[in-house]
């Protein structure tokens, strides 16, 4: 089949898939099943395809509608980073919708679930490859309403559907900005195709402004600083879904689509001051939280928070080709993480990590794939967290600017704390006394969770080496993406800093939780900043008090005004109604009064002619 | 100033200061009879200006019956004979609208006639005008008389309390 | 005469529903329902295939009938159709259907049901006929032949403060009729022709600036009542709430289309200088509509008047689409009109079938729907997703681009409004969710333990709606298609930036 | 003749009768102030007759004679009024009467 066809079918694939699961009764499990993994199977073939048969960039389009002068092209760009991309989806949709099959596997509306996530996978892959910024924001907003969707699909939680409803308005309030900005670049590039959007002169303030406006779309679905509340409260969701929107996906499309419009936000040095200023706040804030939490799922969220700041940071410092590698490593090894820690949450029937330890014998491959995960996570040298950190800050610190600097500086110290929250992670997970009857006799978990998180130990350990095949650096558009020389020593040595400091604090006291050591941080940390609190504080309950002032002005003034017209009219009526309601006398005087007046009228006027 | 000036102006002034005291009097009786002092100054009149049988009609009707049936009324609802405060209510909204209508009416009609002067018409005896009537005026006459009739026949119910009875 | 049929068949069949026994009638009715929907899908054949564009503003139906109606007062029964009338003549039928086959099973408890489908097919008569008529006064008569049947449809069968919302609703549309009455009569005494063709051709037929501004604002403010603008909206909420469900369904469907159809084809059609220097008014008032309704719609807690203040907001985006004048602004406003009365009218569908079953509106009382009818929360999810301008459905289109218009029009005004705008819609899914998470999420209320299965009246008058929320936002051309080349011409090629000219 | 001094004669005459309606609270005088206004429109009505050029000789005086027949008509049912009045309320004021209210149907006052 010609690629032509091949591109606007990657996202068909899934989105039929998901209309037919959506239709399904909900009692028919297997169908539901093949229909999911049918469908991310079908999709992830189509990137290998394309993969294997694009070399250079393409874009079809066809006219979806017409407003006025602004056409709305339905239509796929195709470069190199689209299809890694697109391929990493795939991979990680297909390994997630496998692990569902067996962690839902007491969950009765299975179908509706597996529906929803074909429908997400079809959304992610419709923001990558579609050419139209309508149609991407379409994607954009299906994949946020599918996430709301999942967030609230756990019936037995009762905090989820609160956290469902944050997650999209926070992502909402975000993509107020995003539309702004695409708004902004459509009508002034006369059309909505990225093509012509990146091609099209822009004045430098109205380039800053789209740019600021998208950046607005992205920090709230890749979860930054300010709009990155949502991502803790989403690992509501069953960890399935937080391994595949919330670890690897969705978070990521927000630096995918910068990615893309990179020449928008090049264009002013404004824009790149934000995302570096926003990069290296959030990668701090992400890890110190990350230190403090005692839910397992919890220290992953925050941990993506933090390593898509690292992404941001690259993107900072005009490299985006590092950042898609990092973007392309971290879905490997984050995804890994989550669907290990759902095998944990599986075995051990909870997500504190106070209630687990010693799990490394009962459960060992995922004890192994965790390890690799984990070291990927903080940079261990040969796996490919490694890597793709290390390239992040190489290109910082050969950009010169305080932004580089910036951004160096606290990716070189994130990476202290993202080493030391991860062995902590490691330590109180496998290590030591099992502190619950459950982690005392833990079980290996059945194969069809086993084998994905097997699966995807592999990418996140030999990803990294792709960096050196000539093929894979010019597909991310950079020249020497892997380097060894002097400057990797120094993140390493904070790496074994961290690393040595989190188990000098275990060792003390293997059954207590090391973030002790934090002391009165830790509650601080715990609830990263209170940011949530001042939010809720400054935006949630501001509005709703207006909403309730609007409410009543509109009732008792706007309609009172209503009302009270009817009531007047009322009034009057029965006031002319009592003068009426006079004596006979007082009648006879208005009587010969009124004629006496008539009669002078006349004579007046009669007389004036 | 011919005589009949002379006897309007009389006739006139009497007719004016009777009519003046029938409204003003405390004593109801009096009013009565001041009145029919008025309707008998009217009739003179009439007499000047050459309309006997109106005149005389007047005098018949007005004075006889009319003025007769006013003092019945007076009788019948017992007013007293002597002095009675409570005849009068505030005069001001009576006084602005009585002399308004008067001397608005005065001053229209000196404006219309100045004191230009008109030959009397032909006397307006009996048959003169009953020609006249049963000539060009019979159905407003027949309409008259089903009108009386009418009236007389109300009147008569409306004072009976025994006939009629709604409740 | 296709234009006729569509108009007589259900001003014949109301009456012979009428007199027919209740059962029977009800059926009849529906078949007429049918048969009209077909009817006015032939609409779309055009009396000459390949007409030559005309220049200019003039409208050019598809089918045309003009034909001396009162000779002596000079008044033509002069009906017309084309792009920017025919969807929403398509979309009337299609609800009127609709309700007709819901009112087939779901018997309302007062008075007789085939009174009730009976006065729907006047309904149907008088808002085909506005869509369809050409001739000022036409408009105005089938404008107010609405007035009186939907009054009926509220005080019958409505909810217990129905007689109060009734009286207000017909008192404050009545108003706004007034005005338009009184705006026909400046337009045709100043014109000498109620023609709506030649005064479009003509913009406005030599009338001075002033009586154009006269008769625009006085048009303006008439349909401002019939479209909510937001000071003039207070009769929505009660008319709503205390309406029948069926009732709701066409309020909310097609009769505030009038207004904005209204708006579109007479007052800028008709007035353009006028509407130039008053479209900053407008555009302001949509605005506050847009924040006001969905402000209001976040503290609301009854289920119909939260789904009717809704109905404020996004009326909003449409007369902000229009404000600008711009073809994209129409077209957006064009598109929102017809995904409004697919997606509310499905909402209030919804609403109606869960106060039946639950007895109670309110949202306190309400909770965990999905737990006893998880295919009424579906849907309910479902329309509530769609309502809230998710991209990809069909109220997507007429909010975003009702953005972009305002932003293309430029100027520090209209840009404030277009960020407004676009809070709004933040706004708006706020409230859409908090009414999910109240209605759906969380452990099932008392009040919603016993709900009986969904009744097949109920899937076959919702699926259609379902479906063409779908389609739509998929395929938004099925509706703008058609609309482009008239929205063009009547927006002087595209950017109707008047005074400029 | 100057008819000018009937005219102004009748003129008094009438607002004096329009005087003494307004001014007085009982029935009779009122019905007597009401004679007087007719009185006032028969001199107007006999005075034209001389000025007025009307087409028919003498319709003045036609006219003042049918007003009397009516004035005496009138006073025929005012005083049948006044004396239902005086038997429900015993009193004749006029302004006790109020028009709209219904007071006139309660049960007379005690008669005798």
């Amino acid at each position: 089949m010609s690629i032509d066809t091949l591109g606007p079918l990657l996202p068909a694939v899934p989105f039929v898939a998901a209309l037919l699961g959506l239709l399904l009764p909900q009692r028919s499990r297997t169908v539901a099943a093949v229909l999911g993994i049918g469908g991310a199977a079908g999709a992830l073939l189509i990137a290998i395809d394309l993969a294997l048969r694009v070399d250079e960039p393409y874009s079809t389009s066809v006219e979806l509608v017409r407003f006025g002068n602004l056409p709305v092209m339905f239509g796929v760009l195709i470069d190199q980073p689209t299809l890694l991309v697109a391929l990493a989806v795939g991979v990680v949709a297909l390994a997630v919708q496998v692990y569902s099959v067996a962690y839902l596997a007491d969950d009765d509306r299975y179908a509706p679930y597996a529906a929803q996530v074909s429908l997400f996978t079809a959304a992610m892959l419709l923001v990558v490859v579609s050419g139209d910024l309508i149609v991407l924001l379409v994607g954009w907003e299906v994949m946020g309403i599918c996430s709301y969707l999942l967030i609230g699909h756990d019936r037995r939680l009762p905090e989820a559907p609160k956290a469902a409803v944050k997650a999209f308005i926070v992502t909402r309030v975000g993509d107020v900005g995003f539309l702004l900005g695409i708004v902004v670049l459509g009508v002034n590039a006369g059309s909505f195709q990225i093509a012509d959007v990146v091609g099209s002169p822009l004045s430098t303030t109205e380039g800053t402004v789209a740019a600021l406006l998208l950046l607005a779309g992205v920090a709230g679905k890749s979860a930054q600083f300010p709009l990155h509340t949502w991502l803790p409260d989403a690992m509501a969701g069953p960890t399935p879904i937080s391994a595949l929107i919330h670890a690897a996906t969705m978070v990521a499309a927000g630096i995918y689509v910068v990615a893309r419009l990179y020449p928008v936000f090049s264009a002013s040095p404004v824009p790149l001051a934000v995302l570096g200023v926003m990069a290296a706040i959030t990668m701090l804030l992400g890890a110190l939280a990350a230190t403090a939490q005692d839910d397992i799922k919890r220290v992953l969220a925050w941990s993506t928070v933090s390593q898509l700041a690292y992404m941001v940071g690259a993107l900072a410092v005009g490299a985006p080709g590092v950042a898609l590698f990092h973007l392309l490593t971290h879905a490997a090894f984050k995804a890994l993480l989550f669907l290990a820690a759902g095998s944990v949450i599986h075995a051990v029937g909870s997500n504190l990590m106070s209630t687990m330890g010693g799990l490394r014998r009962g459960m060992p491959v995922t004890f192994w794939s965790t390890t690799i995960g984990l070291g990927a996570l903080i940079g261990l040298p040969p796996l490919a967290g490694f890597w793709s950190k290390d390239a992040i800050l190489a290109a910082a610190s050969e950009e010169t600017g305080w932004v580089a600097v910036l951004v160096f500086v606290s990716g070189v110290v994130t990476v202290l704390v993202t080493a030391w929250y991860a062995t902590r992670l490691w330590l109180r997970t496998f290590f030591g006394e099992p502190r619950s009857d459950a982690a005392r006799h833990p079980h290996e978990p059945p194969g069809a969770m086993a084998w994905p998180v097997a699966l995807l130990a592999v990418p996140s350990a030999l990803l990294g080496f792709a960096a050196f095949s000539g093929g894979f650096e010019t597909r991310l558009g950079v020249h020497d993406l892997a380097h060894l020389d002097a400057s990797v020593l120094i993140p390493l040595g904070f790496l074994a800093a961290g690393v040595l400091a989190a188990w000098l604090v275990w060792r003390r006291d293997t059954a207590a939780d090391p973030a002790r050591v934090l002391g009165p941080l830790r509650p601080v940390f715990a609830n990263a900043f209170y940011i949530d609190n001042v939010q809720d504080a400054l935006v949630v309950q501001p509005v709703r008090a207006l909403a309730r002032s609007v409410r009543r002005v509109d009732e008792s003034i706007v309609d009172g005004a209503v009302e009270g017209t009817g009531d007047g009219t009322l009034r009057l009526g029965e006031a002319v109604a009592g003068v009426h309601r006079a004596g006979l006398s007082r009648a006879a005087t208005a009587v010969l009064a009124g004629a006496l007046l008539i009669g002078l009228a006349a004579v007046a006027l009669g007389g004036v002619q | 100033m011919t005589t009949a000036d002379v006897l309007l102006f009389g006739l006139g002034a009497v007719a004016v200061g009777a009519g003046l005291l029938v409204v003003t009097t405390k004593h109801v009786v009096r009013a009565g009879l001041w009145l029919v002092v008025t309707l008998g100054a009217t009739a003179g009149l009439y007499l000047v200006l050459t309309a006997e049988l109106v005149a005389w009609v007047q005098v018949l009707l007005y004075v006889g019956a009319v003025v007769v049936l006013l003092l019945f009324a007076v009788m019948l609802t017992r007013a007293p004979i002597g002095v009675s405060y409570d005849l009068d209510r505030p005069g001001w909204p009576a006084l602005l609208v009585g002399a308004g209508s008067g001397l608005g009416l005065g001053a229209l009609l000196v404006d219309a006639y100045r004191w230009s002067t008109v030959d009397l018409p032909a006397t307006g005896s009996a048959e003169r005008l009953g020609t006249e009537i049963f000539r060009s005026w019979v159905l407003p006459f027949e309409v008259l008389s089903v009108l009386l009739l009418a009236a007389l026949v109300g009147a008569i119910i409306v004072s009976r309390p025994d006939i009629g009875e709604r409740r | 005469m296709i234009l006729v049929a569509v108009l007589a068949i259900p001003a014949v069949f109301a009456v012979v529903v009428a007199l027919l026994g209740d059962r029977i009638g009800r059926i009849v009715g529906t078949a007429a329902a049918t048969l009209t929907f077909l009817t006015s899908l032939l609409l779309a054949v055009r009396d000459d295939p390949d007409p030559l564009p005309v220049g200019g503003r003039a409208i050019q139906p598809w089918q045309e009938l003009n034909v001396p109606w009162v000779p002596g007062l000079d008044l033509r029964f002069h009906l017309g159709v084309d792009g920017i009338s025919y969807p929403l003549v398509v979309l009337t039928t299609l609800l009127t259907l609709l309700c007709c086959v819901y009112t087939l099973w779901m018997v309302p408890d007062a008075g007789r049901g085939r009174l009730l489908t009976a006065l729907l097919l006047v309904i149907e008569v008088g808002i085909v006929g506005t869509f369809l008529a050409l001739d000022l006064v036409l408009f105005f008569v089938f404008f107010e032949v609405v007035l009186l049947p939907m009054y009926a449809v509220i005080a019958v069968w409505g909810g217990e403060g129905r007689r109060h919302a009734a009286r207000k609703f017909v008192l404050y549309t009545l108003f706004g009729s007034v005005l338009l009455l009184v705006g026909v009569f400046t337009i045709v005494a100043a014109t000498g022709t109620a023609d709506i063709i030649r005064l479009t051709a003509t913009s406005g037929a030599g009338m001075s600036r002033t009586t154009q501004l006269v008769a625009f604002v006085l048009l303006a403010v008439a349909f401002a009542v019939k479209s909510p603008l937001w000071p003039l909206h207070t009769w929505l909420p009660d008319a709503h709430t205390e309406a029948p469900t069926v009732g709701s369904v066409i309020l909310a469907g097609v009769l505030l289309k009038m207004g904005t159809y209204g708006l579109i084809r007479v007052a800028v059609g008709v007035t353009p200088d006028g509407a130039a220097r008053v479209a900053p008014v407008l555009g302001v008032l949509a605005v506050a509509a847009i924040l006001v309704g969905s402000l209001v719609c976040l503290a609301q807690t009854e289920l119909k008047r939260l789904i009717a203040y809704s109905s404020v907001g996004h009326m909003g985006f449409v007369l902000l689409g229009i404000a600008t004048l711009s073809a994209v602004g129409i077209q957006a406003a064009l598109i929102g009109n017809i995904a409004h009365g697919l997606i509310t009218g499905l909402l209030f569908f919804l609403a109606g079938a869960i106060k039946d079953r639950a007895h109670t509106g309110d949202l306190t009382r309400l909770g965990g729907l999905r737990e006893t009818a998880p295919t009424l929360a579906g849907i309910l999810g479902f329309a509530a997703i769609a309502s809230l301008g998710l991209p990809g459905l069909a109220g997507f289109w007429g909010e975003a681009f009702a953005v972009v218009a305002s932003f293309q029009r430029g100027g520090p005004l209209w840009t404030v409004l277009a960020v407004a705008a676009a809070i709004g819609g933040a706004v708006t899914a706020a409230y859409f969710l908090r009414l999910l998470r109240k209605v759906t999420h969380g452990p099932a209320a008392p009040s919603v333990a016993s709900m009986p299965r969904l009744s097949p009246a109920e899937f076959v008058s919702w699926a259609p709606l379902i479906v063409l929320t779908l389609v739509v936002g998929l395929l938004p051309a099925l509706v703008l298609g058609m609309a482009f080349d008239p929205v063009w011409s009547l927006t002087y090629d595209g950017s109707l930036v008047w005074f400029s000219r | 003749m100057h008819p000018v001094v009937p005219y102004v004669t009748a003129a008094l005459l009438f607002g004096l009768g329009v005087y003494g309606v307004l001014r007085r609270r009982n029935a009779v005088l009122l019905l007597m102030s009401v004679e007087l206004m007719l009185n006032a429109v028969n001199l107007v009505l006999v005075t034209a007759d001389a000025t007025a050029r009307a087409a028919l000789p003498a319709t003045g005086q036609v006219f003042a004679l049918f007003v009397i027949v009516i004035a005496a008509a009138e006073v025929g049912v005012g005083l049948a009024l006044v004396l239902q009045l005086y038997r429900l309320h015993r009193n004749i004021a006029v302004d006790t009467v109020a028009l709209d209210d219904g007071s006139l149907d309660d049960e007379p006052v005690g008669v005798g």
